[in-house]
């Protein structure tokens, strides 16, 4: 597996949009050399779940936002070849119903020009409720991650992501590597409720410190595996958080809806202080 | 449609604020959203302290004034975030984003134009009634609300329109009653090929719906919670039918927020 | 089991000093009438942890205290006598190394005038860190709870405190429920991380949407547990939200180390509403 | 040690700011805090948005001023919450926690009391000398800091204390150096039986350990970080000696933060 993690800068999935309404906000590179996680991919189009799709509460949002997508078709032919041609490194995250549909969206995905990787959604807050496969043990995300893996060429990246949950995020981490995962991406949104009690995800600052806990545990128990620190992202303190605590890139996602320059800043801020150190 | 220029993210700055009746009025620097502003676009801002962004109708820009261009928002006092913002003084900076989203189509001919606004929502619509003037359309202006202190002034707007009716609810200003009750028949005087509309849901639904019994075009301006006004997050569902026939769910803040009238799938709403 | 459910409004664990701090900000009433947990007690005397103990993190805050207290026996003789003379409805959290130091205490407990119930702490967000008896599964709760429930009068509640953890937490109020716990406290701080990577717990207002979750799913899948939501409860709104969703009562913690005055405030609030519903 | 009467958690009022040096003073109402305040008390501020309180000396009470009793603080901007204290405006509304703390204990005779602060937490012992003159004790006030922008004024304190020394460390105003440097010389020619100090934990410690080294007392006010400040959390270790020769954590807040010197275990802060 001689795949480069990206980062160490991302864009996390479904929260910068198709790329298009991020570009005026990244700065005169705009997406080139950018790694960007699209939004989750499925087989057939979906059209996301209905309104208040997001609620703020303190510190993060709540979203149930249902995964709207085009479909995989609509994606290769419209969103892909704009992505490319802006030079994203174009990460696809896909997410399915069954096994076989992962599998079938990697094997579709090999084959279309410009996919720099895939990134693997089995870690959705509410995977019940938006019907895709149903992740309860670790082991049923390793087996979809082996399934991926069999269909997606060994010198791209395939990427885990999981949710933050402690109690099962090593072995979740530990079978997913195992199973070809490149790397680990910790983590998702957390299972949460909007105020009406519908369920939903808990995402942006309010969870750093439950991912950052995820990824010190994994990286000191199993520190082989490559990891992607998720969740609550803003500045380059909590992305330093993240670093030092073992991740090699960390993915911006609910900070760029709050503020669409973030990313623009963090690469400049992280770059910097990398400079600076010895 | 006509596509809005790039938005940008800046820090601008309170410089003028005032109480009008139920509203606030404020009068805003942000460098480059005045300059490339079109009516209907909106701004999302910045609330210290709370991650979704809030949405303002751009009330009007000025090209310059002593503090460079500007642009006037209209706040209602509703939550945490427009009750700080109405709050905010002359001097204190705020991060807005904009101009976000697609603004009003144009006609390409000189056309009778009849604009239907409601409450602090009918905003956009007094920019879009000087740029129809500009362009030599025939504006009439129905500008409604429940009551006076909701009503936006269509004083200046008298320069740009031909007719100007105003609408409240208890009759306390203007004549009574909804928008519903008065548009068919004003858009029988007015002649118009157009219909404008912006407001709450049921009003631009009424405006819609009476346009399209009248044979007119409309476009309405939709509001829908936008959680980040950029196109990023999904989360503001519009049901529409596409061109094509087919329905789909369009993000309001940036393929909307104005839309074609005979689009928007009312009853999915 | 005729022990009745506190509530409707209860002081959490930890976050209520010893009692007499809390006093002032109470009102008129004091703390006649509330239930108040106490800290988690446990056998013998323990200094907590180094500083900083608290740290201030978006939405809430990261804690790692490390359970200070003055050990059971101290507590029998000086700080129960105290609470139960200020009128309040003592339940003594419990904390413990090994089933049977749950034991012990449970019994010891039971014998101690003015002790109204307990509250059996199977939920640390990090247990092992503070050396207490791990819970890695259900079961492991469940029969700390049987331990507990074979001492302590059965006319008197038995609370189990469980962590917020949405994949375990619907298995655990069933299993604890069936031991003899008398109602289910969901939940405990979550697992989360300081900045600098050191284990510790996430409270606050940022968790509340993440107990809410815990408490909708357990109440619609084991409709017969009764709840008690702990969790970012701050105002009438937040407690609500979980009465809505099936809680019979609300804890109230990290608000009171920012306003000392929540509690009161909450009670009145509730009240009025509820003579406000028809 | 005396025991401080019942806190309160109000809503005061920032009456007056004024930037001095380095520091902003604050005059507040917060209205039951000035009538129960006694020297070496705090307060704990709550800041919009976030969930911990800020402790704060009080510098001063007024118990009677235009506004009704006041207390004025000195803030030092360092994070997000003092950078918020200090730009409050006169009108804005602080929530208020006070008075917090165990204060300074009184001697019963009139001895002779050596005062040692440093930066803005020498604050408590201004309140503290009037007290002690009253009383009929001999003052002598040690004030010191990095730099003259970081000196508290001492010129009010004139009236209660018999002598004024004034450090600093670049040695821009007073004598230059530090507390250690200078303390032991002052207690012989003080001839002090008591010393109370404050300041960061290497000031007050130098001045426990100058006491001892004398024979006098010593009592030290304690800055460890108190998310809550008013005893609820235990987030605010100190680590003693108990009367009881028993090593023991007590809660800076409530038990302390002002404590016997000779009582603190130094070594485990
Ligand atoms: C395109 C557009 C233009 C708008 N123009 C104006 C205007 O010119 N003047 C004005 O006063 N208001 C306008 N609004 C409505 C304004 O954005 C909401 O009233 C405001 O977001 C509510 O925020 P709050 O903090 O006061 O309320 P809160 O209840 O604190 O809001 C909480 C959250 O709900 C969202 N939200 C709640 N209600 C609405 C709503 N009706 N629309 C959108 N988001 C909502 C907010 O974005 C925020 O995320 C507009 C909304 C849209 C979508
Ligand atoms: C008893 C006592 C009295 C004090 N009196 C004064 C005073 O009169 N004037 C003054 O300027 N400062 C005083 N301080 C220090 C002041 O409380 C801190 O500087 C302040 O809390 C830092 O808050 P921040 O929001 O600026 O920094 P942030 O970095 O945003 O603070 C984040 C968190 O850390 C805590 N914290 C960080 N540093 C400290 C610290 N040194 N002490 C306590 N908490 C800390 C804060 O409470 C907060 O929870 C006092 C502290 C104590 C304990
Ligand atoms: C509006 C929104 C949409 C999201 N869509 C997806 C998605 O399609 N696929 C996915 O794997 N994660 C999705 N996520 C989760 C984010 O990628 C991210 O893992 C999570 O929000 C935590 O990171 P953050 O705190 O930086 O947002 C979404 C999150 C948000 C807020
Ligand atoms: C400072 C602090 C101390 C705590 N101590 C205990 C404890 O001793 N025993 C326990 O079961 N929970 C303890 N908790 C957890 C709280 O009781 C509560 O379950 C948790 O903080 C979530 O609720 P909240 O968001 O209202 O604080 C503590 C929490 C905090 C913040
Ligand atoms: S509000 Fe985020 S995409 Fe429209
Ligand atoms: S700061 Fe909370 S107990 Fe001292």
């Amino acid at each position: 597996m001689s795949a480069r993690v990206p980062g160490p800068v991302m864009v996390a999935a479904g929260c910068g949009g198709t790329g298009r309404e991020l570009e005026p906000y990244l700065g005169p590179a705009g997406l080139d050399g950018l790694d960007f996680v699209t939004r989750s991919i499925t087989l057939d189009a979906r059209p996301g779940g209905p309104g208040p799709r997001l609620v703020e509460v303190p510190g993060g949002i709540v979203n149930a936002v249902g995964l709207p997508n085009p479909g995989l078709e609509h994606f290769l032919a419209t969103e892909l070849p704009w992505l490319v041609r802006a030079g994203a490194r174009v990460i696809v995250s896909i997410a399915g119903a069954t096994m076989g549909e992962y599998a079938d969206l990697a094997r579709r995905l090999s084959r279309a020009p410009g996919v720099a990787g895939l990134e693997v959604n089995v870690g959705a807050p509410d995977e019940v409720g938006v019907g895709l496969f149903e992740v309860r043990e670790p082991y049923h995300s390793a087996s979809v991650i082996a399934a991926v893996r069999r269909e997606f060429p060994a010198d791209r990246p395939v990427l885990a992501k999981l949710r933050p949950d402690v109690s099962r995020i090593v072995e979740g981490a530990r079978s997913c590597h195992e199973a070809g995962a490149t790397a680990v991406v910790v983590g998702n949104a957390v299972p949460a409720a909007f105020p009406d009690g519908r369920a939903g995800g808990l995402s942006g600052p309010a969870i750093a410190p439950i991912a950052l806990r995820c990824v010190a545990t994994v990286h000191q128990t199993v520190p082989e595996v490559p990891l992607i620190a998720c969740g609550g992202v803003r500045d380059a303190a909590s992305a330093t958080a993240y670093l030092r605590a073992g991740a090699s890139a960390v993915q911006v996602g609910t900070a760029l809806l709050h503020d669409p320059t973030t990313l623009a800043r963090l690469r400049a801020d992280l770059e910097t202080s990398h400079q600076e150190d010895p | 449609m006509a596509e809005s220029r790039a938005p940008v993210h800046v820090t601008g700055e309170v410089v003028a604020t005032k109480r009008i009746g139920g509203y606030r009025h404020l009068t805003l620097t942000a460098p480059g959203v005045p300059e490339s502003f079109r009516a209907g676009n909106f701004v999302a801002v910045t609330v210290e302290g709370h991650v979704a962004r809030r949405a303002l109708w751009v009330h009007r820009v000025r090209a310059s004034s002593a503090f460079g261009p500007t642009l006037d928002v209209v706040v209602e006092t509703r939550g945490s975030g427009t009750a700080w913002l109405a709050a905010q003084p002359v001097g204190a900076r705020v991060t807005i984003t904009g101009p976000l989203g697609r603004p009003f189509a144009l006609p390409k001919d000189p056309v009778s134009c009849l604009l239907v606004g409601e409450g602090y929502a009918a905003a956009p619509l007094f920019p879009l009634a000087e740029r129809l003037r500009e362009r030599g359309c025939q504006v009439s202006l129905l500008v409604s609300a429940p009551d006076e202190a909701h009503l936006l002034s269509a004083l200046e707007a008298r320069r740009s329109a031909r007719s100007v009716t105003v609408l409240t609810a208890d009759g306390s200003v203007g004549q009574r009653g909804t928008v519903a009750d008065h548009v068919d028949d004003l858009l029988v005087r007015s002649n118009a090929d157009v219909v404008y509309a912006a407001g709450p849901t049921a009003v631009i639904r009424a405006a819609a719906a009476a346009a399209e019994r009248a044979g007119a075009w409309s476009q309405v301006a939709v509001e829908v919670p936008t959680p980040c006004g950029t196109g990023l997050c999904h989360g503001c569902p519009l049901p529409v039918v596409g061109e094509d026939g087919v329905d789909r769910v369009i993000r309001a803040c940036t393929e909307g927020p104005v839309v074609r009238g005979d689009r928007v799938r009312w009853e999915a709403m």
